[in-house]
């Protein structure tokens, strides 16, 4: 058995692979997702986590620096995609005129919390050019954004392409933004001290990595980095 | 005068008020029963706060209750006032706190008594910045009886006002009452279980047994009622006489009275030369002589006749005497009877301390 | 980091909340205290589920509720204007929801308290159902009302699941106080987060002792001493 | 006998209660004054319940309070029962569950009456399984005054318990008050403001005044001197009698007493043949004769030695005059006083009404 | 998904705390009902604190607090030999900290309306004054103890933010109801989060409508009409 903190915005991914691997090596995989700078703080203080799936690179880097985890267990799984999702409008209003436009509302992650919206404040500040006028709010985090569009409270929002997927919305609601207008969501993962001897995590962890994991992780709408810059 | 009339009936547990009685709202009208009687039961039916009491109230013109019309006037409506058994301060507030509250919810437009005539009468002066916490039980329920003065009611309930006052508070409120129920036509409905109170201060008497009106009559009447007492132990009742105010003794500081034109004397000044007013002479103080008495303390001495003789079968005798119009009632043993040999239709001498006698 | 618009808009949405929800916990509350109506209980347990709710489950709830296609949103367009989620406004009709049964639940226990003796002394007084209300009820239930407030109080300046999820975050609008704690813990900025707290903790401190302080000041007034034990 | 010994100081907002006082615990021990006098105050502060009185306080052996020690046993470690002026049941419980709170935590090893005894005595037997609320006033107090009696205390405080008991239930609860005060020698403190009833049922008096005592004696010696009677109003005082009982007489259902040899009838059967009891004669009932009277229904007709006058302002003038050893008092007018010549020294007749004697 | 554990251990840590916090914090709120003391402002408002926090704020400062280099933590772990956080103890702990106000307010409120002069009269009969605390303050604070009781129950059956953070969100041990709901929506299984509330929610409103009837019921039996307004 193994015990996977997982951010929340992986969540869904996380699940599919944990069953695909129980499936295939029989090991029971436990997931507990939560906000990453909370998993982290929780591994510092002692808490049961094998692995650990954060939705940056500094996080898991940082435990290994202060010695609460393996570092050289340390990869980056996925590269998170920003999508522009508005509601009911086709076809899709480019950004720029959205920004300009008195009385609109997007969404974003809140670029203190989430990664996400590291990268759609970027995005906007480049686009935007001068200052926008178009109401910012945040979500906590980019499943927030998700919700404040999904509940028609915003009538844009910049979203984790995974999350269009996984909820099925058409395709014409939605562009994707190239990964070269923001800079990059980077996932990365590590075993903690917890986890360093128990061989389910290191399974788990290696199948993350492996062609098959990186395939499930692909169609569910991550870039993927580099191979040689996996694990092992 | 108003009529105040009740066909009520309410059921509390096991216990069943029955009441149908109409009652002329003149002077203070006493209730008088033992602790379960009904009493209070009675005055919350009035005031409205039983509702689950059917049956119908009328106060003069207002109907105050109908049950069948489903009609209901609530408490606050009600033009009355109510001294409850408990004083019932509203302890947020101070004496004059609880006095102000009645006062900014005066019912009636009819001139009252001012504020000053109350607290003075009732000698709240130094608690009026008190909490009612740091009062007094006595303290307290004067408070409460100067509240409900102050809302100016039309008819005014009262549950034992006096138990916790003593004498000489006694003396300041009973006057007190009785002006404010004069001048200004108040009508008061007054619970007591002390005889002795109802028979100086009731005009009319309503005697409650087991949540049913057993007799109600003026009080003089009622008093002298022979087979109501046992009842009622009514052991203190005596009889009240209408007199006149004919002189007043500056020297002996006593009032002579005439009674169907016999004088009597009272102690102290009462009333004004020529008015008419009202003797209380318990039965147990009167004495019987058979032959004038002479040098003896008691001066005041009536001529009667013996109506009515009843023994009973302890050691007391109950007779009716009357001078001239009016009846007195004696209690003495069934000794001094016998040996008197007392018949009806004898003339007797009636013979009545001056010191015991209240008049009002 | 300018402290200073989000703690101001953590008294100001605390303060408005708990004067408002006073106002409408009352009706409710009497009538809970005082009815013999055989749907009350239901509506006791009622009152309570706000709280079962995890706060930013809760949150999701009310963002569909205040959209302007929800119910109340809608309402709160056509009469305003205005859209109701990410407005100050809309935090304020959020905490309501959310704090209605610590308003409610101790002003029901109080004016179950309230002597039934002294409202007949006042009705028989000339005093009508209302006018007992407001002057016998209320003033006889000001420990209720103090309970109420500072639970209101508090909890809507600790709350943030709601406020996060309606709010939007919006710098002097609808990012309080909490929201900002929040953000530096996750951020690994202890340091202000420390501080922030202190700062909270110090000025909700500051808030509640004084309003303690007051009512202690007036019920040993008011009151006897407390009997030799 | 113990004694209670009191030296207490208590300030309460402008009233202050300071008091020193011995008082040998026998009988029943009566408080009287006006309203505010600080009778209540008095009997707080002997059942601890006044954490801010100062001095001392001790009930034979045991000290209760000392101030100057530090020294202050709680109100629940004193060996005392309280009835307080307002009935202060429990709401949570039923009247059963009131008198079991006290059983269980009976005070004292001694004897006591039994439930039945008391449940019986105070008539509760139909209240039992009733909620204090749903009882009447009279209901209430009776309760409360089983509730102290069941703790076997050693020493009984009442505060006006009988002000909301009526004739009746008072008829049955002062033998009961007197049998347990005997049987079980447990002195009893009691309050009120009614000098009738403290005349019939204490042995000693104390007269409080503005918080401080004015006076403590015997009941019969304080109640005939005269000083005090306009002080606190006890226009009902009258003289307690010494005497033995010397024969029944079944047909008119009285009984023969002797005071000083001389003998006195009163209604009803007292005592026993031989036994010695007390009679208290009010002073407004007696009567003074110059020459012996006859044919008169006053049976009792006792020499006596005028042995002091006193006029007042008013009407009233007070004597005392004496049967043998003993003293009894009159109200008379001046007038009478004056018309009879009466004088200090002259021997006189009382004469009293066998229906105004209270024989216990 | 199977909800049961879950479920099972949201009852267990809300019935457990409910019953545990309602002992804790009787002594505290009898001092500070009865004291004169000129400590009890502060500590009247000391006790509002946990509530200022956001939970997961509180959470985070718990977390350093029971940790097995914290305070309470180390004494926990020498005492038991167990780590106190991310178990079921810890959120039990946890609960017990952050719902603490929720339980004094109102008990203190209505200790505080237990009439002095019935307390006399029980010490008068003997009783003392932890007897009378026992036979005359508890039965008359039942309406505190119920809604003290029930705002302690609803509060923790909803509060996740120091769950979470206390409990780590492990299945069977430390995931309740909430957190998984919480996850749901997080995980936009929006789905899951609709059933899991309904069945949060039916639960507790089960749970508090018993409470509830039972109290009205024993309410009615011992209580006059009220009056007729
Ligand atoms: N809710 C109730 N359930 C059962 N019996 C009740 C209830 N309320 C009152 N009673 C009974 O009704 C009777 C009448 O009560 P009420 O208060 O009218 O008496 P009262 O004549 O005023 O007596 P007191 O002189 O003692 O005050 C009492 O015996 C009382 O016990
Ligand atoms: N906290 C207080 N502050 C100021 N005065 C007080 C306080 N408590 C009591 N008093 C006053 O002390 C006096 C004595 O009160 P106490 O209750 O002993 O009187 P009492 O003799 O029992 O009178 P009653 O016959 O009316 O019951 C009263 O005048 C009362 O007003
Ligand atoms: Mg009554
Ligand atoms: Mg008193």
């Amino acid at each position: 058995t193994a015990r996977i903190a997982v951010a929340a915005n992986f969540s869904a991914t996380a699940q599919a692979l944990a069953a695909e691997f129980s499936a295939r090596s029989g090991h029971t995989i436990e997931l507990a997702t939560g906000a990453t700078g909370l998993l982290y703080a929780q591994i510092t203080r002692g808490a049961p986590f094998d692995v650990f799936m954060a939705a940056d690179r500094s996080r898991p880097a940082r435990l290994a620096d202060e010695g609460y985890a393996d570092s050289d267990s340390l990869f980056i799984y996925a590269h998170g995609r920003l999508a522009y999702w508005v509601r009911k409008k086709y076809p899709v209003p480019p950004l720029v005129e959205l920004l300009r436009t008195e009385g609109s509302i997007i969404a974003l992650a809140n670029p203190t919390l989430a990664p996400y919206g590291v990268a759609a404040k970027a995005l906007i500040n480049v686009k935007g050019g001068h200052k926008p006028v178009s109401k910012l709010v945040f979500g906590e985090n980019v499943s927030s954004a998700f919700s404040l569009v999904a509940s028609g409270n915003a009538q844009a929002g910049l979203v984790a392409y995974a999350q269009l997927l996984q909820y099925e919305i058409a395709p014409r609601e939605y562009l994707l933004i190239p990964a070269s207008d923001h800079p990059p969501i980077v996932q990365a993962t590590i075993i903690t001290r917890h986890g360093s001897n128990n061989a389910a995590a290191r399974a788990f962890h290696r199948y993350v990595s492996s062609d098959a994991g990186r395939l499930m992780i692909e169609t569910a709408g991550y870039g993927l980095p580099p191979k040689a810059n996996g694990y092992e | 005068m108003t009529e105040l009339s009740i066909d009520i009936h309410l059921r509390k547990g096991e216990f069943v008020l029955a009441l149908q009685q109409n009652i002329q709202l003149q002077g203070i009208v006493g209730v008088y029963g033992h602790s379960g009687a009904g009493k209070s039961s009675l005055l919350r039916v009035i005031a409205g706060l039983e509702c689950n009491a059917s049956g119908t109230l009328t106060l003069g013109e207002q109907c105050w209750q109908a049950s069948s019309r489903h009609h209901f006037v609530p408490p606050h409506q009600r033009q009355l006032a109510y001294v409850f058994q408990e004083p019932r301060l509203f302890s947020h507030l101070t004496v004059m706190g609880n006095l102000h509250f009645a006062m900014k919810r005066v019912k009636a437009v009819t001139a009252m008594p001012s504020l000053t005539d109350i607290v003075d009468g009732l000698q709240l002066t130094p608690l009026l910045t008190r909490r009612p916490a740091t009062l007094s039980g006595g303290e307290q329920q004067r408070v409460a009886i100067a509240r409900a003065l102050l809302t100016a009611p039309a008819l005014l309930l009262m549950d034992e006002p006096l138990s916790a006052i003593d004498r000489q508070h006694k003396a300041e409120l009973i006057p007190l009452l009785r002006r404010i129920n004069e001048q200004f036509h108040l009508p008061i409905i007054m619970v007591s279980h002390s005889a002795d109170e109802l028979a100086v201060l009731s005009d009319q008497l309503l005697l409650l047994r087991k949540g049913q009106a057993v007799a109600f009559d003026n009080t003089p009447r009622l008093m002298s009622r022979l087979d109501l007492l046992e009842m009622s132990s009514l052991q203190e009742a005596g009889a009240v006489l209408d007199a006149q105010v004919d002189h007043f003794d500056d020297a002996f500081q006593l009032t002579r009275l005439l009674v169907e034109g016999i004088p009597l004397s009272v102690p102290g000044r009462v009333g004004n030369v020529g008015a008419r007013i009202k003797l209380r002479v318990h039965a147990r103080d009167v004495a019987v002589a058979t032959e004038k008495p002479r040098g003896l303390s008691i001066r005041n001495i009536l001529p009667a006749r013996i109506t009515m003789i009843e023994e009973g079968a302890d050691a007391h005798a109950q007779l009716l005497a009357t001078v001239g119009q009016q009846t007195i009632r004696v209690r003495l043993t069934r000794a001094s009877l016998s040996e008197l040999s007392l018949v009806v239709g004898q003339s007797v001498y009636l013979l009545i301390k001056a010191a015991s006698v209240d008049a009002y | 980091m300018n402290d200073w618009p989000s703690l101001w808009l953590t008294a100001k949405l605390a303060a408005l909340t708990t004067v408002l929800l006073l106002f409408m916990a009352t009706p409710i509350a009497w009538w809970l205290a005082t009815t013999r109506s055989r749907w009350a209980t239901a509506l006791d347990a009622l009152v309570a589920m706000p709280l079962v709710l995890p706060p930013t489950v809760m949150g999701f709830y009310l963002l569909l509720f205040l959209s302007p296609q929800g119910a109340l949103g809608q309402w709160w367009l056509e009469l305003t204007g205005e859209q109701l989620t990410f407005s100050f406004m809309g935090l304020v009709v959020a905490s309501i929801f959310y704090s209605l049964p610590f308003a409610v639940q101790p002003l029901q226990a109080s004016f179950r308290g309230v002597d039934n003796q002294l409202l007949e002394a006042g009705a028989t007084l000339g005093a009508s159902p209302m006018d007992r209300f407001i002057h016998l009820v209320l003033p006889l239930s000001r420990r209720g009302y103090l309970t109420a407030g500072i639970l209101t109080f508090a909890h809507t300046v600790g709350e943030f699941g709601v406020v996060l999820m309606i709010g939007g975050n919006i710098p002097g609008e609808t990012r309080v106080v909490s929201i900002a704690i929040y953000e530096a813990v996750e951020t690994l900025n202890y340091g202000a987060a420390h501080r922030l707290s202190l700062v909270l903790i110090g000025f909700s401190f500051l808030v509640l002792a004084l309003t303690y302080g007051v009512n202690r000041y007036f019920s040993l007034l008011s009151r006897d001493p407390v009997s030799h034990d």
